[in-house]
């Protein structure tokens, strides 16, 4: 009898294995690899090179010490929670919609996706016109003959975060939308025969089934609109620099600008270690909960 | 021989000022290949230094001079020019002189500084204050005077965009013109931060807290529109550097006429010595060494230089050359530097790092009215004290 | 019962057709069922029993006719709105929800009170043997574990018209047999009307009222089972119906009278023609394998035959035994004790009033 | 059977027939409540996606001096190409005066083989993880998950050092690297758990049938997955086509995509802004990813596993 | 044939568990399955029998034990290096390929040459009679076609082994019978092994050589059909099989030799007991509704007794007929034209030698 034991757990599915490698290389090279050396460097006082010239905690000090870092958090928050439940419930609604065997379903998916291909250096800049107060949306309706209408959400420190997440949404939305379609279409369509014939309106056949069902999009979606919001920069460049004052900066800005025009690396790499070690802790723990142990997601 | 050369003029006219260097240095037989990126110095910085640490430099490049390229000629990856200067006799034909210190690091040279940028001046709008009913204002404090009135008519003051660099320059500017030279380099250059929290540099804040209540209605986040709002008649006047002349040209505005400029705010008539250096990363192929020097030589030869800087719209490094095509704004510059009222400018001064948190800090005061003048100078006095 | 409780007509099918693009599946098909009955669709796989339960809940959008469910016209109304319950062929469990879930959600949603909820979950559970699954997602369930839930989400809800696709047909034959029990009790009770494609005939026969034959898309005969059984209008619902399935001999009709093929002829004096007038020509005789005698009863019979064992199929409580008459391959059944051998000679022999005779052109019954 | 008791048998005349209601499919009223509510609602919602389109077109057909004075919507007085033009053919990179139209084909040389490498290794990882687990891979697969929120810019210096290592830095090959690199993260994701919806009978069939590790996912898996496969073209059309960052970082001069002409006619902090031309060059270099949406949009099937199993 | 074409084992399974996580599906089951022999499983739905099958075939990573297939130990195997084809329940069509693909997929991976591959697909079409469908998509097929398809994808395939996971559970009787007809002969041209998993009683007598009985995970009887249609060795296994379902009747054994309950007693002289000695206490007998003589015959029998008719079911080729004997309900066959009806007194009896009886507490023959 040949092979009559357990043969070396090494050679099973070893197709798997070796299509894994570029997986398995970038995960361990290039993001362990990177963050390592990244976390290593936030201890020194590296400006434009990375210099191993260790100053312990210094720039954790001074980063939570720096007001701009600490409004950058709350923004983020803030942010955070708008585009994520805004972009999936929009996103959602809009897969919905378009799901409904409607006619000129490709032209109302391209005008809904189109943000998405734009780049956000000058959209933001017509964005910013668009919300700007004197030329904008409130100049159009007050020139109607609506006064007191006020809508300057990118000129209002109070509110500016929100004003960013108009154009944030805008740009965004269209391709949760994609990929809640792609969910949508894969579900079978007896499923929805047995809610008709159940009697289930639409709504909650969509809320208590389809979406259940989809929930290993759903996983992808949210991943993606939260890694997207971590990394939030462009966006806030674009339409307010960070602006009015500091009011609407966020912390991969200050990333980006204690690097590169500080000239601070060490700065940048603790900022950065900061956000990491933040979605490490939320992240870790989901991921396995979610990915890990059992067979199907 | 093919030369790479990296920078960050890309707008119209600058890159017409770019293909003055170009067309002198393919002049010499060699060519100028360019590399252009926009987007300052944020932008363009990373991708210099990846290029030069990645083991792939180009020939040569723009940076600020001043402070930025400090390390990479410490890790040894930049040229020294030194020989080149002395056969130049660099140290003689560039004025300021102040401008070539800033290019040297243990007594050796690296860069070639090509131009003068000043950020000094007030642009006025005479169509505004002509709706108001109010004379021309002559300094900072008539300025400020008219205000009141400016507002009345529906003209927002002053113009600040909302970009970080433009307040915190602003500050820099009310700065040397309220606090005077000397306070301008007690605190930026000695780093002198019981000074910076004294009573003098407290006047400085007080007319920065006019500026901000000034400008409180300014909607618009680009310096340009900042002006454009002073060239269509909206806003009183605008601070800025003498790259804004560049619009009210485009504007078909004329200088006397249509808009006023005050070099020094009207009060302290003097001009900083901020500009572009180039800088020339060590190369081992030494055709292009060879052809790195000649590019630094041709960067200063006169004729380059009046070439460059006519299109460019800022001031030429050295003394000794013909400016008759100038403008009135441009010609009052030239006169204040002939008459050597310099001082540096911050990039000579100060790391980034500390200009990059002097940014926020202004950028935070002037949009915040509730921020108090106390306060923001406290911040200031402790960042000078923490500055490198 | 059946008939008896028929006070009205629950659905009524008029001249339904369904196209799929070019492809045809349901032609101007008639169908009325009283209020009450229990109908089953019986018919070769693809002929449209699926497709016609769908049109019925109303899932799919239909060519041409209309529908009418007690005395309603629904041809246009939503499914929800027809007052039917639907199991369908491919169980289409929700797959997101426990086994107990599944069976709720559509009370749940139309506001049945908890408890009365709970009762009839535990009832449909106990019918259906499933109370140790109830808290386990449909992927952890075998084949026929969601089977059974399919047709509790059914059970569970109260309404007129049930409509069932081959409800049964993943489950052994013990829980089959159960469950049809408890269908027929249940159907008793409730007194609705019921609507049921299976392809067991034990099912058809013992479940339904009247049992629709279908073929190609068309009702080929809508009878009481026995009638189906015994006097199929043509060869086609003879040969469908009957497991182990109907002998035919094709031969010619003499006379009126007598049957011939390859020396064999029949006596046809007790056969009960279907029309008056007595046909000729080129037809068919069929024989239903229980109903050809063997051994001494055979001699007994009008019509009577020797020849020898070809096959012997052993079936458990019974056997097949395949003989040739008339050069034709005759199966008959006899009790499983019986040993029979390849090569025995065998007596066999059949009345021919329990025949059938078709048309061997038309295929129609004679 | 027993005469029916309401609905009327064959027989009945024509006009009682008509009397019985309606009859046939359900007729699709155009005005229907549903379709009123639903097109009303897709209509406003392409509003508010299109206004600012409509601003940067209209802009973009305006001169400068129309634009410093006018309103940002009102509609140009005179029509002029000239920004279009001068996007595309005529506007500066420093010295190089030949607006987009150099850094296209740059784009596309950099883009066809980032998107297909990328999707090829995203897919094949999502794959191998959805049905060929082994030990370890959850491992690397939740560090690739939390790559994912790794703000690009921080780790440009460590990708430098790795590239030189290896040799890559400068060239192409090493650019598509990178993208697949910081693409392979999410593309996983989408892929891992779209395969893992999918029914698992059928990879067990594939298997059966002696199709190996890549015959099922070529042959079956792959086909299976049109939409998503849609979804990673367009993430990564859109990221790669527009990215600046890694294009002007990793490669050369000459290799420059079409972004950094872009960027350069837009970001020009000192000097005039022409806002018509930003306009036109920002619709121009969104062409190409809106032209790919569209056409792989007709490939968003539905019911892509009808039929295929039961339950 | 059967056994005689066994010249080796072709699969033998050696204490096989599984569990799916704290669920235990399989107990250390062995199996060894001669060389060209046809194995039937039967058992209740959930039983593992699936389970079972995806083992063999390599699907299923198993907890403990071994597996070996034509000798060869293929425990660590991948599914197509173990020789075997297999059908499953949920068809599992490949849904973006036609029929021909579908059908065409596993031999094009293994390099089958074309016109092979064309001939092949060409015969299982015919078979199965799904030649017009051939350039269809499974999701425009019906139920019964979708299986159809599933099967023809084990069919073309040339391998040692198949696997049928209930391969004809949605196809009409007819099809049905004619299928059953095909894999029979399929299976003797062939004489490859066959592991075949129905619920169909017919299907598992007629096909199998040998059935495995299952339950819980755990092979109750593994014996040729008529063995275990006769002398099941416990109560579970004799209730499963046979259909309409074995009868069973509670009571006392007495003295060894006379089976007792409410007033009936049994003698049980002509029993064959399964061991030497004579048990007594409480027990049950099974007698099989068609070995229970009715009218004239039952009195001739060992033991007969009077009743009346409580209902009647007519199943088209017999009638079932439910009495009581000693409280307990008792059903019998009788052929369908006896025209019986609730009420009517009847005569039965039986011969205890075709009765089985159990132990009352471990359900075992005695
Ligand atoms: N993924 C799973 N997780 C937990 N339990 C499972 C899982 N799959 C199957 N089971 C359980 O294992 C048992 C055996 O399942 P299996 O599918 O083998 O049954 P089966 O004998 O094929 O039944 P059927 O005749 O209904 O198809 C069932 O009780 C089922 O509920
Ligand atoms: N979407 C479709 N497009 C084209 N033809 C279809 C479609 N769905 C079903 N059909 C065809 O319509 C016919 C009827 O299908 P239906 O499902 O009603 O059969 P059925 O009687 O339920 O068969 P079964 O007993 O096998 O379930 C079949 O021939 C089938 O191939
Ligand atoms: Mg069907
Ligand atoms: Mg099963």
């Amino acid at each position: 009898m040949s092979k009559s034991e357990r043969p070396n757990p090494l050679f099973r599915n070893l197709n798997a294995k070796v299509a894994s490698i570029p997986m398995i290389l970038t995960a361990s090279v290039v993001f362990v690899g990177g963050t390592l050396w990244t976390v290593l460097y936030s201890f020194t006082n590296s400006k434009l090179l990375p210099r191993l010239n260790f100053v312990g905690l210094d720039q954790y000090y001074r980063l939570w010490a720096t007001p701009r870092w600490l409004v950058s958090i709350e923004n983020l928050l803030i942010y955070g929670a708008i585009s994520l439940v805004f972009s999936l419930v929009i996103g959602f609604l809009l897969a919905a919609l378009l799901d409904q065997k409607i006619r000129f379903e490709d032209t109302f998916r391209t005008i809904f996706l189109y943000p998405f291909a734009l780049s956000f250096i000058v959209t933001g800049l017509v964005w910013q016109w668009l919300l700007n107060p004197d030329f904008g949306i409130q100049h159009v309706v007050r020139d109607l003959g609506w006064t007191s209408f006020s809508f300057d959400p990118l000129y209002n420190s109070s509110i500016v975060i929100y004003g960013i997440s108009i154009a944030a949404l805008w740009q965004g939305t269209g391709l949760i939308m994609c990929l809640m379609l792609a969910g949508l279409r894969g579900i079978d369509e007896d499923i929805w025969k047995a809610a008709r014939v159940d009697g289930i309106p639409m709504w909650k056949t969509y809320l208590f089934i389809v979406i259940p069902m989809m929930r290993p999009v759903f996983i992808t979606t949210l991943v993606i609109i939260a890694s997207g919001i971590v990394k939030v920069y462009d966006l806030v460049v674009a339409q307010t620099s960070g602006g009015p004052g500091i009011a609407s900066e966020v912390p991969a800005k200050y990333v980006y600008d204690y690097m590169f025009f500080a000239q601070n690396l060490g700065q940048g790499f603790a900022a950065s270690t900061m956000m990491l070690l933040s979605v490490v802790i939320v992240i870790v723990p989901w991921a396995y909960l979610e990915f890990g142990g059992k067979k199907r997601g | 021989t093919d030369l790479e050369v990296t920078h960050w003029w890309t707008s119209g006219g600058e890159a017409a000022a770019v293909a003055e260097l170009a067309k002198a240095f393919d002049a010499t037989g060699n060519h100028w290949v360019d590399g252009a990126i926009a987007g300052s110095g944020g932008t363009a910085r990373p991708i210099m230094i990846s290029r030069i640490t990645g083991g792939d430099p180009m020939g040569a490049t723009q940076f600020n001079h001043g402070r930025q390229a400090e390390e990479l000629v410490q890790a040894g990856l930049m040229r020294d020019l030194t020989d080149v200067a002395t056969k130049g006799k660099w140290t003689e034909i560039v004025r300021p002189k102040s401008l070539l210190d800033s290019c040297i690091i243990d007594g050796k040279i690296y860069c070639v500084p090509v131009n003068i940028h000043s950020w000094q001046w007030l642009w006025l709008s005479n169509e505004a204050f002509a709706k108001a009913g109010v004379p021309m204002p002559k300094d900072w404090n008539e300025f400020v005077a008219a205000a009141p009135a400016l507002e009345k008519a529906g003209i927002i003051p002053l113009a600040v965009g909302g970009q970080a660099w433009q307040s915190s320059g602003a500050f820099d500017v009310l700065l040397a013109a309220v606090g005077g030279s000397d306070a301008f380099l007690k605190v930026y250059k000695d780093k002198d931060a019981k000074f910076a929290a004294g009573p003098e540099i407290a006047k400085v804040f007080k007319a920065a807290d006019d500026a901000r209540k000034m400008a409180k209605n300014t909607n618009v986040q680009d310096w340009n529109q900042a002006t454009n709002l002073v060239i269509t008649g909206k806003a009183g006047g605008q601070i800025m550097g003498d790259w804004a002349q560049g619009e009210f040209q485009v504007a078909g505005k004329v200088a006397g006429k249509d808009y006023t400029c005050l070099p020094g705010l009207g009060l302290n008539e003097v001009i900083a010595t901020g500009g572009d250096a180039f800088y020339f990363p060590l190369l081992k192929d030494a055709d292009k060494s060879k052809a790195q020097e000649v590019l630094a030589e041709t960067l200063l030869d006169p004729k380059t230089q009046v070439a460059f800087n006519l299109k460019k719209g800022s001031l030429p490094v050295r003394g000794d050359v013909d400016l008759n095509a100038a403008n009135d704004c441009m010609k009052k510059g030239l006169a204040i530097l002939a008459k050597g009222a310099v001082i540096p400018w911050t990039d000579q001064l100060m790391s980034q790092d500390t200009q990059k948190q002097k940014e926020d800090l202004f950028a935070e005061f002037f949009a915040k009215p509730d921020m108090t003048v106390e306060e923001a100078q406290k911040r200031f006095a402790d960042l000078i004290a923490a500055a490198d | 019962m059946g008939m008896a409780a028929a006070n009205g007509t629950s659905v009524s099918i008029q001249d339904l057709s369904l196209n799929f693009g070019a492809v045809s599946v349901l032609q101007t098909l008639n169908l009325d069922v009283a209020e009450g009955e229990f109908i089953v669709l019986l018919g070769p796989s693809g002929c449209g029993k699926s497709t016609l339960l769908n049109c019925i809940a109303g899932l799919l959008d239909i060519s041409e006719g209309r529908i009418f469910i007690k005395g309603k016209n629904v041809t246009w109304e939503e499914p929800k709105d027809r007052g039917i319950g639907m199991v369908f062929q491919s169980y289409a469990l929700y797959p997101q929800m426990t086994v107990e879930k599944n069976l709720s959600f559509g009370l749940r949603v139309a506001g049945v009170p908890k408890d009365e909820i709970a009762k009839r979950i535990a009832r449909a559970a106990e019918i259906l043997q499933i109370e140790p699954l109830l808290q386990r997602k449909p992927a952890a369930l075998s084949g026929g574990q969601r089977q059974r839930v399919a047709i509790g989400r059914a059970l569970v809800r109260d309404v007129d018209v049930f409509l069932f696709d081959e409800p049964l047909s993943n489950l052994d034959a013990k829980l089959r047999s159960e469950l049809r029990v408890e269908i027929k009790l249940l159907h008793r009770k409730l007194q609705n009307t019921m609507i049921y494609v299976t392809h067991d005939q034990i099912e058809a026969m013992t479940l339904a009222d009247r049992i629709a034959v279908m073929r190609g898309g068309v009702i080929q005969q809508l009878d009481a089972p026995q009638t189906i059984y015994n006097r199929p209008v043509n060869r086609f619902v003879a040969g469908f119906l009957g497991s182990p399935a109907m002998n035919f001999l094709e031969g010619q009709l003499e006379a009126g009278s007598t049957f011939k093929t390859d020396g064999v002829s029949v006596p046809l004096e007790r056969y009960a023609f279907d029309g008056t007038e007595r046909p000729t020509g080129a037809c068919v005789l069929g024989i239903r394998p229980e109903h050809i005698a063997f051994g001494e009863a055979a001699k007994s019979m009008p019509f009577s035959a020797s020849g020898s064992v070809e096959i012997v199929e052993p079936m458990g409580s019974d056997t097949l035994v395949w003989t040739k008459l008339g050069g034709r391959n005759l199966s008959f059944r006899v009790e499983a004790e019986r040993t029979l051998r390849s090569g025995d000679p065998v007596q066999f022999g059949f009345d021919p009033a329990r025949a059938s005779l078709f048309d061997a052109a038309t295929g129609n019954r004679l | 059977m027993a005469d029916p008791a309401v609905p009327l048998p064959a027989g009945a005349g024509a006009a009682e027939r008509e009397a019985l209601g309606p009859r046939g499919p359900k007729p699709r009223h155009v005005f229907s409540r549903r379709n009123i509510f639903l097109y009303g609602t897709l209509f406003v919602v392409a509003v508010y996606y299109l206004l600012p389109l409509y601003v940067m077109v209209v802009t973009s057909l305006k001169g400068m001096p129309e634009i410093r004075l006018g309103n940002i919507f009102s509609p140009p007085l005179e029509i002029t190409f000239e920004p279009w033009v001068k996007a595309w053919a005529t506007a500066c990179t420093g010295l190089n005066c030949d607006g987009l139209s150099r850094g296209f084909w740059n784009s596309v040389r950099i883009t066809v083989p980032s998107v297909l490498l990328s999707i090829a290794i995203a897919s094949v990882n999502g794959y191998a993880l959805a049905n060929w687990r082994f030990k370890g891979a959850d491992t690397f697969f939740v560090i690739l998950i939390v790559g994912a929120f790794i703000p690009y810019q921080v780790m440009i210096y460590p990708i430098v050092i790795i590239l030189r290592e290896i040799g890559l830095y400068g060239s192409l090959s090493g650019l598509v690297i990178v993208h697949s690199i910081f693409g392979m993260p999410i593309l996983t994701l989408l892929f891992r758990n779209y395969f893992a919806s999918m029914p698992e009978e059928l990879f067990r069939a594939a298997r059966v049938d002696g199709a190996g590790f890549w015959g099922i996912f070529l042959r079956i898996m792959a086909p299976m997955s049109l939409p998503i496969f849609v979804v990673a073209i367009i993430l990564q059309v859109t990221g790669i086509w527009n990215d600046f960052l890694f294009g002007v970082v990793y490669t050369r001069p000459d290799t420059y995509p079409m972004t950094v002409q872009l960027n350069n006619i837009v970001n020009s902090v000192q000097g005039v802004k022409e806002y018509n031309v930003n306009m036109a060059a920002t619709i121009l270099t969104g062409l190409v990813p809106l032209i790919v949406y569209f056409i792989s949009g007709k490939l968003f099937v539905r019911g892509i596993a009808a039929g295929a199993v039961k339950g």
